[in-house]
């Protein structure tokens, strides 16, 4: 089921330039300009910066008055000129916003004569089309990493032993936990975006314009000569997916899974790198845990199971989170996304209906005003996502596990572990905790109330 | 799937044979022929087979005193058995003006070494002044623990000198938990003493309301006499007090006033119900709570009792606006629930209690036993006389009473009294035995390696029992469903009990978690399935 | 540790000529002899120079119209912009009876592409009547972005025809984004169209109260804005309206009735004190609640002004009683900061406003500057009339006002007027400059580049400025305190605020944090004085 | 300053034999008997039961009435019996209660007897005394562990490159963790006792009566071979420590130092791992953690800085809690153990004064009713310690960031990660959220109050 909106009260999503940032701040060396008015960037890297509590240095082109009427092409140059004066940096991304797309600015072509011109050929400049208006900060951190590889990726005959591992948007831990994965399973890797230290940088001397870590430009160059593709991604529409134009252009063999986030959706990933790897058996560390969660999901299964939980953010990231929520009975009552993207709402249904959960409400392309009132006409009693739906925990007392992006209300968004088996188990962890947390915090009053005093409602409802 | 006694006897041939011979007499398979048969109950559990059962202090203050909230209850030992008995029953209780509620307290003289050697009787003494003086109750428990008995602490002269000097009531219990075969011992201890110090030492002389009863053996765990209190109100009951759950030393001493007592847990409180009736002339009827259909009969039995027109028309409103209520929600839980089996295995009356509530699921009972039970409460009081006494139960004296020449009350006449013993429960408990169907086991004291064996030979679907148990049933692929505590649900007491437990277990077999033990890479076929349906490959 | 222009010259030299030659007129070294150095402000930043600025619509919707609680504020673009403004300055409100408040609230027209093809005015009409049936504010305020000038959607006239229809004022900002060099833009739009619509169109003649005051500049981030209101009731005053922090369209309509204007932030509000002055009589005082002693001289300089026997008493009791209440918390404090410098980078007034705060603690602001204000705020007001508009100033259109008719009231005699502005800062702002100290430097649109070459260069202990530059600073090994949301702490307005900055910075001091970031197997010398001292061995 | 005690009212300690059993737990193929009544067993296991939600196996010699006439040496035996019967064990914990010991049963005699006259000398048999007058759980926990090694380690000629790792009563996940540091480190271990896998135990099939891992005994037994031993333990007694018998008896040099919590005590972790290997430089993957957690301390301290704790648990650990405090702002007010220990007070002012902390009130042997009443006094506004300190949260509305044993209103106490860099850094992330969930639930309240309202207590005592 879902619900239209004309407008937007209280946005469940940034825009895309905002998301096309991110993957260049996965990349090694890389740095990124938006063309447009100087306030885009600015106000990206202030909720970025926010989020990661790390620095995020993007350039502006500073398109002003004049530009609208003369074109921004001379101010993107000059950026451009400032830019690698300053970083050196191998590559840069340059994202277009409302402005420069209005005004149709062809940064495809103005890049392209910039490296000619100015002799800077060994410079990789990865123009992406991101107009305020033409998708959310998600559909912008896809497009961003697909241009990536489309201007970085080399036909090759040799063929080399490594994966690929395309990452949508999850946190700085969550990668280092994908490449910790990666490495107990034995396989050669290029993951890609990674922000594990770039958006995770450690505190040390001496300090660099450019944080250490990120994908080399010489692995995404590779990435035709792979064995095959892992993306964590099965609700992205095929025309943004990296790993599908890998698959098309160059032969490398796809699989999509889902974030390991939950369960099945972590033996998904399993499974995908036993098959690739034709291992029969994965080691028994990785067994371990699995076991170690299940062993946590048969604790916790019987205070979950009183959760009705309203989930939003990015579809990837939601989709993940209802999967591990139907697993362990938190049952979501409504589903959200700020993201236009309704493919998400589908695999959704499939899994209820596996369970025989209760009706869920997805929406697709909505706002907090809206999640706000169906969770709680829904009565929901969790609420799991980002900071931005604090109001949600604020006025209708249904208290928030932060996860996702942005989290600024509290620290360790970067931090925030939830992928795999272990983390797994320390999300779902959160979540039983905020459960037991607010029965305790109720049980005797509401005992006593439903029971003692006599009221009516059957306590079937009741979060006790 | 019904054990044989060729099933038993290859369990009984893993354990050594000074074992077999101990544990056969503890174990029946129910068997039509004979209707009621003799299990060894009440006696020794042997060293080195880890059992369930506690010691006598937990009996004594874990169970019958700790819920009593006015009271503040001392525990006279080293620390660790006050602690062991702090909050850990889930009995709730509520505040009350003019009541105080020490519920949340644990209070110990917490005895070093030197108190060892030179005795702790002046800590002690020095507690209970510091205790009267900053929370000022109207009456405190001093509990023994192993070490009291052993020193020669004599706890019941510093109580009696404390009650002197404070004039509030100080009751001291030799609950050593050395005492007895089990928690067992601390109930009879604790009964006695109340009997004797508590009930029936208030002012009242007539009871304040029509319909006076009091509930015994309720300890309100997660909320159940919450509910239950609920019911009887509604329908037009007094309860003059609890014993205990979120009961008060002030309730208790008026009980003598009731005109009916119930009993819901028979094994922990029986001694009570029997010495009021002697003394006070109130007969008990026998109660269970749990489960819709119990539910209705015992409010029906005590409608029976009382006789009122009025008082049964407002019974069967209840109970028909109560099952309309609740009956469809249970129905669609009950659908997740269809012919599965459990174990149940609880104290000394929830093993029988829930065994109602788990058929109205259509969850069959296949296992049954208490922890620390007696005969009667298998074979039913009929046999108490001819139970006889060892050594442990002898530690524990029979406490003997009489009339109350001013207080005994005749509540109707010898002779209708003996036609509704025919109807009802009156004072009477038939015990387990006779509703376990054909074929299903009983066991007494069921320990942990019987527990292991019984599930390889049942296959059950849910296990019942408490939290020692519970991660060793899961940990073998089965749901388990903590009858201690409720796993902190509750209350399952009731009608709307009933539902919150049908919810709880239905929600066992829900979970997708038991399908999942096995990784997918263990097991190829199901491997490739999975990607085939879930992969984009 | 002063910088030498070599040094400035060394530091140019890593920039591409074009750059060096735009930013050497933005940074000046104060230097005695001339003691009001020009500097170049209010001009475009260079692309690709990292900056701080935001645009146009950031200075409108984003910190002018974003506080005031009882309008709507609709955001006409994409979603970003109305997402980035959605409280993130941390400008609280209060509830208050019969003044609605939005606050938490994000208004959006989320324009699609088909929007910026087939434009959005239906879309933005369609919006405001959803807001005025559901939310029924009293008027709603649109905000441009972008695409919408470029597309052509005229703002206006939906708001004219929303206006006419709904009865409630509609107010149309053309703030795109593009428009000006910096949020100054912004300010100034948002303040012409206060002046020209809402300031004066309330009903009140007169003020309600004796020495009525507007509070102009203050944002109430993190409850600064409430503090100065503390204070300034606790004197006497009677506040009618503030703008724009906790402030509310309901009270600007009377602002008219104060007799005195207080000025906080310059930059963002001057235009309508001015005009408030030309139109209404209303002098402004420029004045200073950040530090103790600027807390202080402000209040004097409003005493001074009312020129009230009790006011003036009244003014220096509270003065006395605060100064012995928060000055020996601060003292403790401030032992943490004694001979520290800093680096004071912000918006358009902070910058200049917390150096006696920093000051007070013991520390020295050595680098100061603002990331978008005018030749004014660093020169004065004196050299207005001497500033070139260029082509980016002259986009924004100056409001013409005149002497309104009937409401134009002389608050005292010119004489009078002009008497006193020789002792207090009346209708003035002397600027940044001269209170800067002899080598300390004074940096305009201080870039990212700049801040890690001057921190390299002059090594501060503490670095105050914004997000986006806080953790470039942090990692560079320096404390950083955000000046422009407090690091979600607050309020540091007023006597209590310097408590709780001089609290705050000198904890950045205090944590031991930043002794540890070499690692001590990284230094052979201190890895043994480690064992010796901690461990057994 | 400390405050004496008569009585204990709200115990924020177990008993020793209690203490005993965890160690046992934590070796391969061990159990263990509680000799006493058999309610001290049943006890016991539900107790660690609820914090681990793993089975916790443990026989009881059931003494009874006439046990404490005649002595319970047939119960003992009889219980040996049976527990080898059933579980087959390599060793055999004997722990102590009140009554044994009260009625002086000689458990040494008895077991020694016992293997010699059962022909059983194959079989490890470790005799604790642990009467539950005899100090807390915290004591019995490090008397097992060295009894355990006395019992078990033999004099060799042959050295061996492993280090002893012995570990104080911390969460399997920490456990975990150490050894992962130390696989990182490239350093060869005995680390004792491991509840890793024991008490953290994956589902898995086939269901085992004795749960895989835990210290070797083999591995035990070779102790005195090892190149050094590195104790997390420096508040014990010396007659109460493992690694001071083994430098005595053996000559294994003896690193102690405290549990790896908190940036300094990781830093003297390291150190000494560094020391005993003679590396000059530790992995850059562990540089790369600490620069991390360091990152996460510089953003966290503007948070922590209005913290004012209260400490409880073990001496250890409430020692390394207190360390992070001090170096992060969450300035401690009030530190509390049951333990009658005291060595740990001196150590924490030590550290105080380095930092010039405010003073702060250090309570061993304490109750939580004294703890409720001094941390309220003292303006408390955070309580670090195990699910005991509810009731102060409950009451005082202090929230409790739980750490330590118990945990039992919460799930994954087994699970819950503090030690190391990276550890550290989640800890810390759960106390700074916890303080920052409590502000921004007050902030607007309390500004308005204390600002707005013109109330007149100064701000800087303020959550705000």
């Amino acid at each position: 089921m879902t619900i239209a909106r004309n407008v937007n009260e209280n946005p469940c999503n940034m825009c895309m330039p905002m998301g096309g940032i991110i993957p260049f701040k996965g990349i090694e060396n890389a740095m990124v300009i938006i063309h447009g008015s100087q306030g885009c960037s600015t106000y990206m890297r202030r909720h970025i910066a926010e989020h990661f509590n790390e620095p995020v240095d993007v350039g502006s082109s500073s398109l002003n008055e004049k530009g609208t009427v003369y074109g921004g092409e001379k101010n993107l140059k000059q950026a451009l000129d400032n830019i690698i004066r300053v970083y050196q940096p191998k590559l840069i991304g340059v994202l277009t916003t409302c402005l420069s797309e209005t005004i149709g600015e062809d940064i495809e072509r103005i890049t392209a004569e910039y490296r000619l011109t100015k002799d800077r050929e060994e410079l990789a400049i990865v123009a992406v089309p991101t107009p305020g208006y033409g998708g959310s900060h998600t559909e912008g951190y896809l497009l961003a990493l697909k241009k990536i590889v489309m201007k970085l990726a080399k036909k090759t005959a040799r063929k080399h032993n490594k994966v690929n591992v395309i990452v949508p948007h999850i946190s700085s831990a969550d990668v280092r936990e994908i490449k910790r994965i990666l490495q107990m399973v034995g396989i050669e890797y290029t993951l890609f975006p990674d922000v594990s230290d770039t958006l995770d940088r450690p505190l040390a001397k001496p300090y660099t314009k450019i944080p250490v870590g990120g994908t080399p430009l010489a692995e995404i160059e590779a990435m035709p000569g792979a064995i095959a593709t892992i993306q964590l991604g099965i609700t992205m529409d095929d025309e943004l997916s990296p790993g599908k134009y890998l698959e098309e252009e160059f032969g490398v063999p796809l699989y999509n899974v889902p974030i390991p986030i939950g369960l099945k959706n972590t033996d998904r990933f399993m499974t995908a790198l036993g098959q690739i790897t034709n291992q029969s058996c994965l080691p028994p560390g990785i067994e371990a845990e699995r076991g170690r969660l299940l062993d946590a999901m048969v604790d916790s299964h019987k205070y979950n199971f009183q959760g009705r939980s309203v989930i939003f953010g990015e579809p990837e990231l939601v989709y993940a989170v209802s999967k591990i929520c139907f697993e362990n009975g938190v049952f979501p009552v409504v589903i959200g996304t700020g993201s236009p993207n309704s493919r998400f709402a589908e695999l959704i249904e499939m899994d209820r209906a596996e369970v025989d959960a209760p009706p869920v409400i997805v929406l697709p392309a909505t706002d907090f005003v809206t999640l706000r009132r169906e969770a709680k006409n829904a009565g929901a009693n969790i609420a799991i996502g980002h900071s931005d739906g604090r109001y949600i925990e604020e006025h209708e007392k249904i208290p928030l596990v932060r996860l996702g992006f942005p989290i600024h209300d509290r620290v360790g968004g970067q931090r925030l572990l939830s992928v795999g088996y272990t983390g797994t188990a320390m999300f779902l962890d959160r979540i039983t905790n905020t459960l037991l947390a607010e029965k305790r915090r109720s049980y005797r009053k509401s005992m006593y109330e439903n029971f003692y005093q006599g009221l009516e409602q059957p306590p079937a409802c009741d979060m006790n | 799937m019904a054990v044989t006694e060729k099933d038993l006897q290859e369990l009984f041939e893993k354990m050594p044979s000074k074992v077999q011979k101990n544990r056969r007499k503890h174990i029946l398979i129910k068997n039509g022929e004979i209707e009621n048969p003799e299990i060894e109950a009440n006696t020794r559990t042997i060293p080195g087979i880890i059992t369930n059962r506690g010691c006598a202090y937990a009996g004594c203050k874990g169970v019958v005193l700790g819920p009593i909230k006015d009271m503040v209850h001392i525990t006279h030992g080293p620390i660790g058995c006050a602690y062991y008995t702090w909050g850990t029953r889930r009995n709730k209780a509520k505040r009350e003006d003019n009541i105080k509620n020490f519920i949340n307290y644990s209070f110990s003289t917490d005895m070093q070494e030197s108190d060892i050697v030179f005795g702790g009787e002046k800590k002690l003494t020095a507690m209970i002044d510091e205790v009267v003086e900053i929370l000022q109750p109207k009456a405190i428990t001093i509990s023994a623990t192993c070490p009291v008995g052993l020193i020669g602490d004599d706890i019941n002269a510093v109580a009696r000198e404390a009650q002197k000097r404070h004039g509030i009531q100080v009751l001291a219990f030799s609950c050593e938990g050395y005492k007895g075969v089990s928690q067992s011992a601390g109930h009879h201890i604790a009964n006695n003493s109340f009997v004797e110090h508590v009930i029936g030492k208030g002012e009242q002389e007539e009871a304040p309301a029509k319909f006076s009863i009091n509930l015994l053996g309720e300890y309100n765990i997660g909320g159940d006499g919450w509910e239950v209190e609920r019911i009887l109100k509604d329908i037009g009951y007094h309860v003059v007090s609890v014993m205990t759950g979120d009961g008060s030393w002030e309730q208790m001493r008026n009980a003598h006033v009731a005109e009916l007592n119930l009993v819901q847990c028979h094994r922990s409180i029986n001694y009570i119900a029997e010495k009021i009736e002697t003394k006070y002339g109130t007969p008990w009827l026998k109660v269970n709570f749990v489960g819709i259909e119990s539910t209705i009969k015992s409010l029906r039995d005590m409608a029976l009792y009382f006789d009122d027109a009025e008082l049964t028309a407002r019974t069967e409103a209840v109970i028909a606006r109560e099952v309309a209520r609740v009956q469809p929600i249970i129905d669609q839980y009950a659908k997740l629930c269809q012919n599965k089996t459990a174990f149940c295995f609880v104290g000394g009356s929830r093993g029988h209690h829930f065994q109602g509530l788990f058929r109205e699921l259509g969850i069959e009972t296949i296992l049954a036993g208490y922890e620390f039970a007696h005969r009667d409460d298998y074979e039913g009081r009929d046999i108490i006389p001819s139970i006889k006494p060892d050594a442990d139960s002898k530690n524990i004296p029979d406490l003997h009473v009489e009339a109350d020449p001013k207080r005994f009350r005749l509540k109707m006449s010898p002779e209708k009294l003996a036609e509704l013993k025919q109807r009802i429960p009156l004072s009477d408990y038939p015990g387990m035995n006779v509703d376990m169907k054909e074929g299903h086991i009983i066991v007494d004291d069921l320990n942990h390696f019987e527990t292991e064996e019984f599930i390889k030979l049942l296959k059950p679907d849910i296990f019942s029992s408490g939290i020692k148990d519970k991660y060793v049933v899961q940990k073998m692929g089965i749901p388990a469903k903590q009858l201690h505590s409720y796993d902190y649900s509750g209350p399952y007491a009731g009608f709307n009990g009933a539902v919150n437990f049908a919810r709880d277990v239905s929600m066992g077999f829900a979970s997708p978690t038991w399908n999942f033990i096995t990784p997918p890479w263990k097991n190829s076929p199901a491997l490739s399935g999975e990607m085939n349906e879930g992969g984009d490959k």
